[in-house]
């Protein structure tokens, strides 16, 4: 495969990595590892642990029996296993590769001054699928572009009485959450965001109340917006029930559009052609597409190019010969381009070139994540201690977003975050 | 016969109606009971047999007008890959070998405990109970890392760390069976009459024999029921494994399935389809103790 | 084949003020038969449980041989006991109940099949060696207790009862088997029975028990002849001895016994005289028992008494006859071919030698 | 002096062998119980003592704090929230399930297929909690198609009242509302009027949006013509007023744009009294003939968007106490919100198995004749069952009860895994918090701990009551 | 107070060949009292579950009052059981325990106490009631048993060895109770027992019964006189009747009985000659009670024995002697003050009143 691996001669002997991917995504990783096994004669052995990763990762430090190579979903694992010596520096072990990676990816991975991962694996939240077919049926023949244009074009569909516009995933709030942000990184940039991330801007400032007021536009007076009303989004918006009104695998779609990241391309159904052409039809049976177009932002905001998004960074636990050659392979851009040739992967490793992406809703999905005009990461994986909470007042304002309930919530927001980062 | 016919239908008039028709009423009771707890376990045997599509989209009742939507589908999904390491068999071996002895280890350590609680004599008994029934109420999930590096310690100081080994896991279930298993037994050996055990001790049983020959035959029934709990919930444990067994390559059912499903949330249809498959190994468990709950176990002991 | 020897032996239960045990002082012989009597409650079953070393010694001593055996464990006694409540193994056949002690002894498959063998003839259990204790009748579980104790071959039985719930012929058979028994191992016993037959016929020496006190320890002659006490007196022989209140009155040197109406009286010996007048009590108990009362006056010194008849109780060759004579009450036993009715006066004497006298408040006997 | 050395000696030594007599009788006792108190100090204790050090540091565990954690518990809403369910799980949970146990396992005791029937009701047991959780949501479901229990009220609810010809489309959550030009009285779904009054002679257009093509189809709708004007009488058309050729156009019809057929229509003098009443037919042309003079505007009543049922939110977490309108930390405390029920029940589905099976071992000790005395005495098998048969099983029905209730104490994986993601919020109980709090993203202690400690505390009082009554039961 | 009739009333259990109660015809009147005695085993308490509902019939009718009762709850047959083992409940202290069946049937609470009061008091239980049974003795846990049976007034009392643990004075005392609580309620009663004086005294009609079978029934005096069956003859009456089989020889006219070495003789007159012969039997077994047999030869018609003394049991006013006769063994009961002495070769009789002769195979009573 790459010219890298041609350089390194046989190893042997073995070394084992975990991540969170199980089931399909276990699959496609395991073809990026093929590669690596065959030419360095090492054997990986890989184990997905799933939504408990860091769980078992924490337990397999404490039990001082770690695997050698961990991809972990967020950067504050990073900085406490670094805090305490667990995982090791890497610019020495992957050199060049390091530089594989934007300055804002490179910041994610460090630890006081040292580069600690990188990340193999990123997510891009601001993507919004729809079904074209649908869309056109509605007789809308463009994804939207401006947050105006959504909130017309969601009208229009809504009248179209067919269809609902949105299918929201709701589930305990992280949905919704990822709604929030996206939305208040668009109107508010992505300093402002750092800061409310940080707690530095307070939950009841006026930017959040703003941003809160713009996604009520969004749901539609009480969810009239939102497939199955309020109800219905809350009762059936867990995930991934919430796509599969979009993209059902039989019959025919029932919403207009989901928001959600990236990683929901691997929950369409196979029989769906990525693009937006003239061919798609509303039938699952017949050719079905999907599509995305990024969030939009108001008209002429300087914020259209920020990205929240979320990825898996490699860190290093043990050093050996096997797993150094292993960590400075993931960083390694052929390493990317396997994953992202087999689809529903991004990775924000500039090297891979767009035409590893086999399709053109990757690839602009992968243009937006290299295009980024700032990176941030997700807010709520940084809320540690009231993560959930904070879902849980999503999901409160969502229901109700009156101006007495929204003040109420956001006091709360503030009690809260303060309760936990201590400021 | 004929003349015998007449005088039986005279004797009992209506009482002996009566009494049958409480039972036919007790059988009737229970019949609705038993759709009652049947529907969702048919239910889920049922989604476990509709293909993944049609899930969350029409009612899985459905099937009964159109057989056609069953399918094996999400089966042979799961059996694909057979008796290779990380395949369905391979999982179920590493199920046995991690529940059996979980279980038997609970079911002794509990019996010799509770017996000693309730029939020894020694002082602070009931403080010792008191504590242990206390500990049921600890989270499992906060003693697992204190545990985990327990382990570690147990590494650096004998040099064996059982993290990552099936044994590890089983310590785990074991200590966290123990407080109910103690429980159970020592509130039903409470109803075993003292004097079945003094008349042992006269005959010469040390408290060893007293305890094997008299007390556990006559706890059988408690102990089966204990060991068909202690079993189903090994067997059912996902979160122990996923901590506690690392990287080993031979992982438990739940695990095997767990990673049938993907990492953002369940596939019902596979979760049903790996429920349906888990819980035949606990079922051929429980009918075979189920004999063990027989009436009266103690009649005649005492007057 | 050892010595029993309590020496002040006290028992008191948790949750229960009065003494079920008070400092008892029994000294019971190697080989020797010993019954335990009293009335119920009164501590002969805990007795027996504190000598096999199942309850706690809340004072006092207890000697197996030469050892104080206080903190030994029941089976380093080498006892058997036959439980009150039988206590048998329920999951057990009659089989595996009674050879279960031989096992734990590792004596040998055939030996042990021998006794069983041969204590389920004696015992009559011969067609139950397979059946579970739920499935025999409660005489037959009872003879299972009792077929655990004799397979075995221990210094001591200790019996509870354990014959109680046989039939007469049963009980006559089982009783000389339990006597040959105790001939052939020379084992010593301690017997508890309510029945005076067993204890009268089978003892070496009975013990009385009463409130947890040792009344009396004695032959069964002794305590039938010269009781210690009123208590003593009443609680041997059955029917038990007749007690009737009497004044006493000095007649010219000697002293007369006269009962408040005056329907029966003694005149007492100079010797008697003499031992109540020391005692200096002007009231003393009469006692009689039932079957010293003879149907016919007699002539010459002795208790004459004028009652009339109330009930009869046929009994085969003999009768229990009720008597009310004066305020008091007495029963009588008397051939059955006497010609006695209901209702009629009769007088009826008993012979001086049977007669007995108790301290009115004390009960100790006098004479 | 040498006679009080006698005397010391006379004193001393019982004293003595008392005591090495303890350790002879009872080694062996404590060897038995030794294996599990190990055990349990190895892997319980000592990890509960490190929880409850770590209820007093911060959630890294590097800084003392105090008593901050448990403030921060007890003045967090949502954590009332999880105290609140947590003792309304412990109100319902336990009792019942340890009743049906009693009730099933006395009843089986009579039948003869109580070996199949113990199968049956010992099965979810043997189900991961995932599968059985999945199988009540599904149970639960909104949707009439999917949930049974929706399904059966809906079928319910249709004997007693009809749907109209448009009803709620179900799939979307909509129902038809007028475009601005018409005005609309009332809430979406309600009545629906012309915007401008029209007198005998003049004609009505309605156009009406937010129809789905499916009903169009199934009442076969045809294009629409435009009115006729009729002498003495009104005439008019109602139609769907959405077009995807031309989706700003909405005050002509066009083309692709179809009648709305089988209205319901009245016709409303200025008084606010209907005058007459019409159906529009297929095209949703209609007409009113001989109108008396005046103005009047068309009505379409509500009737016509009468949805059928909806569905119970079993799911959902309206509470089923009234607590709307108390501020948020007494409705924390307060509501009861109706996915409780649906999980207990649920629960109960789940664990009554267990109940019964440890009650069926527990009357399997009973000594019968006891019972048998029951009945001489008099007693039917109701009393015998509650003064003889409970009073003797009281040291198994507590293993029941008490396990039940630090089981509920400690559920979260049923809430986890049934309630939707909206519902999680307000049915969440204590374990829930501490696993969200501790567990997800790595494990963190400090509230998570004293979460636990505070639990911990709870079940203090059960166990008193526990050891107390097991004390006066059995002598 | 209802008669209680059984119709061939049969029992199998399950698992058990054998039939424990075999076709049993047995009429109890309204109010009669009837003891049913046999050996351990030979189906008595079954008898009394059968009727107390508590087992099921296998074959035959129980009749209460003019009820077949066969397929009647317990509860229905107002009939109050004592059980043989008890069956106290044990989490009830006495109080509770006996007032229970008073509480279900909603008597009014100081009804209930006064009952309770009442019964504790001829029972001797007043010191107990606040116990639980656990902390009981054996007798105190029967009366207990007893107690709660007779506080409530049922159609018909069934007890089942009611007095087995009682030591003799208690014995006697609540025998004396339970006669008394017969007459005054009129209740009627069937009363398993052992004891040949409760049977004897207490009974209109003692029912003895054999391997599940009845084989008398009949007034005490009738039992004792006439025995049906060398089975009643042996089970009626302690200790129980000798038998000795006998060889029958014709003289001059009539017929002579002599035991195999000669050492026993009968001459029977005309009447009874006729019976024998016309029983065609060679051999006849001669049946003589131990209370019957005269330490005195005596003159004229009746049985003569020669034996050897062989074991003196003393009872206090009569002793127990044990005979050898030829190869026989013999009882007899004799006066406490015969001088008799173990190897004593004696010389006694019996009067011709007293001797009874068997069937020799089917053990029918010939004379
Ligand atoms: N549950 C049972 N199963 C089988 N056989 C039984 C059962 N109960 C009793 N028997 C048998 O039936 C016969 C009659 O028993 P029953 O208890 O009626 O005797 P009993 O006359 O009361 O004897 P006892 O005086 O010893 O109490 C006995 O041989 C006994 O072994
Ligand atoms: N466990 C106990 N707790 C409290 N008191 C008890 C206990 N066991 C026995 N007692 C009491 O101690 C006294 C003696 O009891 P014990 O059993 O020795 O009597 P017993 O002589 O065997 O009587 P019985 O002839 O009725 O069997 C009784 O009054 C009894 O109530
Ligand atoms: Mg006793
Ligand atoms: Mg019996």
């Amino acid at each position: 495969n790459g010219p890298a691996l041609a350089a390194s001669k046989k190893i042997g002997g073995s070394v084992s990595i975990w991540a969170e991917w199980t089931s399909t995504e276990q699959q496609d990783f395991k073809a990026v590892l093929q590669p690596f096994e065959d030419s360095t004669g090492i054997t990986v052995h890989y184990t997905g642990k799933g939504s408990n990763m860091d769980t078992a990762l924490d337990a397999a430090v404490a039990g001082g029996s770690p695997p050698a190579v961990a991809l972990v979903p967020d950067p504050g694992t990073l900085d406490t296993l670094a805090a305490k010596h667990a995982i090791k520096p890497l610019a020495s072990i992957i050199g060049s590769e390091s530089k594989n990676y934007g300055t804002a990816w490179s910041a994610l991975a460090t630890y006081k001054k040292k580069l600690y991962g990188i990340w193999f694996k990123a997510a891009n939240k601001n993507t919004v699928y729809y079904n074209p077919a649908v869309f056109k049926a509605a007789g809308i023949s463009s994804a939207p572009t401006s947050w105006s244009q959504l909130l017309t074009d969601e009208t229009t569909i809504a009248n179209g009485g067919t269809y609902a516009p949105v299918s929201l995933c709701t589930d305990i709030g992280w949905p919704v959450a990822d709604l929030f942000q996206n939305l208040f990184l668009k109107l508010n940039g992505a300093t402002a965001y750092d800061q409310l991330a940080t707690h530095k801007m307070k939950w009841s400032s006026s930017a959040v109340t703003n941003t809160f007021a713009e996604m009520a536009q969004l749901t539609g007076a009480s969810g009239a917006n939102l497939l199955g009303g309020m109800k219905g989004a809350l009762a059936d918006g867990s995930w991934p029930n919430c796509t599969t009104s979009v993209f059902p695998a039989s019959g025919s779609p029932t919403a207009a559009m989901v928001f959600e990241a990236d990683f929901l391309t691997s929950n369409v159904p196979s029989n769906y052609t990525p693009g937006n052409g003239s061919s798609c039809t509303l039938s699952a049976k017949a050719s079905p597409c999907y599509d995305t177009f990024n969030f939009p932002a108001p008209t002429g905001s300087a914020y259209a190019a920020d990205i929240q998004g979320s990825g898996d960074v490699a860190m290093l636990l043990t050093s050996t010969r096997q797993s150094k050659a292993l960590i400075k392979y993931l960083a390694s851009p052929s390493a990317a381009s396997i994953w992202a040739n087999l689809g529903g992967f991004v990775t924000p490793n500039k090297k891979v070139a767009l035409g590893s992406y086999p399709d053109s809703v990757s690839k602009a999905d992968a243009r937006a994540l290299t295009s980024a005009k700032a990176f941030v990461f997700s807010l709520d994986d940084l809320q540690v201690g009231w993560e959930p909470a904070l879902w849980a007042d999503m999901l409160n304002v969502l229901q109700n977003p009156s101006a007495s309930n929204v003040t109420t919530v956001e006091a709360l927001m503030d009690t809260q975050a303060t309760a936990a980062l201590g400021h | 016969m004929t003349i015998d016919a007449p005088v039986k239908e005279n004797r009992v008039g209506g009482l002996a109606k009566r009494l049958h028709l409480s039972k036919a009423v007790v059988n009737v009771i229970l019949a609705l009971v038993a759709i009652f707890w049947l529907v969702p376990t048919i239910s889920l045997l049922v989604i476990s047999l509709r293909p993944e599509s049609l899930f969350g989209v029409s009612g899985w009742w459905k099937v009964f007008t159109d057989p056609s939507q069953l399918t094996f589908g999400n089966y042979s999904t799961i059996f694909s890959q057979g008796f290779a390491t990380g395949g369905v068999l391979d999982s179920l071996l590493t199920s046995l070998e991690i529940t059996i002895p979980a279980t038997l280890l609970v079911t002794m350590i509990s019996c010799l405990a509770a017996y000693s609680l309730v029939f020894g004599s020694w002082r602070g008994r009931d403080m010792i109970f008191f504590g242990i029934v206390g500990l049921m109420v600890v989270p499992l999930q906060v003693a697992l890392i204190p545990v985990v590096q327990l382990y570690r310690e147990m590494g650096n100081l004998f040099g064996l760390n059982p993290y990552g080994t099936i044994p590890g896991v089983i310590i785990f279930h074991v200590a966290f069976g123990l407080p109910f298993g103690i429980f159970l037994m020592r509130n039903f050996l409470t109803g075993i009459p003292r004097d079945l055990l003094e008349a042992g001790r006269i005959e010469g049983a040390g408290e060893w024999k007293i305890f094997y020959r008299i007390v556990l035959p006559l706890a059988l029934p408690a102990i089966a029921s204990l060991a068909i709990f202690q079993f189903i919930w090994v067997w059912n444990d996902l979160l122990v494994a996923l901590v506690f067994l690392g990287g080993n390559v031979h992982s438990p059912l739940t695990i095997f399935l767990y990673d049938q499903t993907r990492s953002l949330a369940a596939n019902y249809w596979i979760v049903s389809t790996g429920a349906v498959v888990s819980i035949f190994v606990p079922l051929i468990v429980f009918f075979s103790f189920q004999r063990y709950f027989v009436r009266g176990v103690l009649a005649g002991a005492v007057k | 084949m050892s010595s029993v020897t309590l020496r002040e032996l006290t028992k008191q239960y948790a949750g229960n003020a009065a003494l079920s045990l008070d400092a008892v002082n029994l000294d019971v012989a190697h080989g020797e038969f010993v019954c335990l009597v009293g009335p119920s409650g009164c501590g002969k079953t805990t007795a027996l449980r504190m000598i096999a070393g199942l309850e706690s010694v809340t004072s006092g001593d207890i000697e197996i041989g030469d050892r104080v055996v206080n903190d030994l464990s029941p089976r380093d006694r080498d006892i058997a006991l036959v439980f009150q409540s039988y206590a048998l193994y329920p999951h057990m056949t009659v089989f595996d109940n009674m050879s279960f002690g031989l096992k734990l002894r590792k004596v040998p498959k055939d030996e042990i099949k021998a006794a069983v063998t041969d204590a389920a003839r004696i015992l009559d259990l011969e067609l139950y060696l397979d059946r579970k204790p739920a499935q025999l009748s409660g005489g037959q579980r009872q003879r299972v207790a009792l077929g655990r104790a004799i397979v075995r071959n221990p210094a001591a039985f200790l019996m509870d009862e354990p014959l109680s719930n046989l039939d007469a012929k049963l009980r006559v058979q089982t009783r000389a088997e339990i006597a040959r028994l105790h001939h052939r191992l020379g084992a010593t016993m301690i017997y508890v029975t309510h029945d005076q037959v067993e204890a009268m016929t089978m003892a070496d020496r009975i013990a009385v028990i009463n409130l947890g006190k040792l009344e009396q320890v004695g032959s069964p002659r002794e305590l039938y002849d010269r009781p210690a006490n009123q208590f003593v007196a009443g609680f041997i022989g059955s029917p038990s001895m007749n007690f009737v209140p009497m004044h006493v009155e000095s007649i010219d040197g000697g002293i007369r016994v006269v009962s408040a109406g005056g329907d029966m009286d003694v005149i007492l010996d100079d010797v008697e005289s003499a031992i109540i007048r020391s005692a200096g009590v002007s009231d003393v108990v009469l006692g009689v028992r039932p079957e010293h009362i003879d149907s016919q006056p007699r002539s010459g010194r002795g208790l004459q008494l004028r009652a009339s008849v109330e009930v009869i109780e046929f009994l085969g060759n003999d009768e229990h006859v009720h008597l009310s004579s004066g305020s008091h009450e007495l029963v009588a036993i008397v051939d059955a071919r006497t010609p006695l009715t209901i209702g009629d006066s009769v007088t009826l004497s008993a012979s001086i030698e049977a007669i007995h006298l108790f301290h009115p408040e004390t009960g100790v006997t006098l004479k | 002096m040498t006679s009080v050395t006698a005397e010391g000696l006379k004193v001393g030594a019982p004293r003595a062998s008392r005591q090495h007599g303890w350790w002879r009788r009872n080694w062996v006792s404590i060897a038995f119980i030794a294996p599990g108190i190990i055990w349990l100090l190895a892997i319980v204790v000592y990890p509960t003592i490190a929880t409850v050090r770590f209820s007093f540091y911060n959630e890294s565990a590097t800084k003392f704090v105090g008593l901050h954690n448990f403030a921060s518990v007890f003045s967090t809403d949502t954590i009332l929230t999880a105290f609140k369910n947590n003792v309304v799980w412990v109100l319902i949970f336990p009792f019942f399930v340890t009743f049906i146990g009693l009730m099933v396992a006395v009843l089986t005791e009579r039948i003869r297929w109580a070996t199949a029937f113990k199968a049956i009701i010992v099965m979810p047991i043997v189900f991961s909690t995932t599968a059985s959780a999945l199988v009540w949501r599904t149970i639960f479901d909104l949707d009439p198609h999917v949930g049974v229990v929706n399904a059966i009220e809906q079928t319910v609810s249709d004997w007693f009242s009809t749907p109209g010809a448009y009803p709620l489309n179900s799939a979307i959550g909509q129902t038809a509302v007028s475009l601005a030009s018409f005005n609309t009285t009332g809430a979406p779904g309600g009545a629906l009027a012309s915007k401008s009054a029209v007198q005998p002679g003049g004609t009505v257009m309605m156009g009406l949006t937010r129809i789905s093509s499916a009903t169009l189809q199934t009442l076969g709708a045809k294009t629409p013509v435009a009115p006729q004007t009729i002498a003495g009488g009104i005439a008019g058309v109602v139609w769907n007023d959405f077009s995807p050729s031309q989706t700003s156009n909405t005050t002509t019809i066009v083309s692709d744009e179809h009648g709305l057929p089988n209205l319901r229509l009245s016709l409303v003098n200025s008084t606010g009294s209907s005058v007459a009443s019409t159906v529009t037919n297929s095209s949703g042309d209609f007409s009113f003939s001989h109108v008396a003079p005046g103005s009047y505007h068309v009505e379409v009543p509500a009737s016509n968007f009468q949805t059928s049922f909806v569905g119970t939110f079993w799911l959902g977490s309206q509470s089923i106490t009234p607590a709307s309108g108390l501020n948020q930390t007494a409705q924390s405390l307060l509501s009861v919100p109706l996915i409780d029920l649906a999980m207990i029940i649920s629960y109960i589905w789940i664990w009554a198995g267990f109940a019964m099976v440890l009650i069926g071992a527990g009357l399997a000790a009973l000594n019968r004749e006891v019972l048998e005395a029951a009945e001489i005495d008099g007693a039917t098998e109701w009393q015998t069952l509650r003064r003889v048969t409970i009073p003797m099983l009281a040291p198994v029905l507590t293993v029941v009860f008490v396990t039940m209730v630090i089981n509920v104490l400690k559920v979260f994986d049923i809430i986890l895994n049934m309630a939707p993601g909206s519902s999680q919020g307000p049915a969440t109980t204590l374990a829930l918090s501490i696993y969200n709090d501790g567990f997800t993203g790595g494990i963190h202690s400090g509230v998570a701990s004293a979460i636990a400690v505070i639990l911990f505390l709870l079940v203090v009082p059960v166990m008193f009551w526990n050891l107390r009554k097991l004390k006066g039961g059995s002598a």
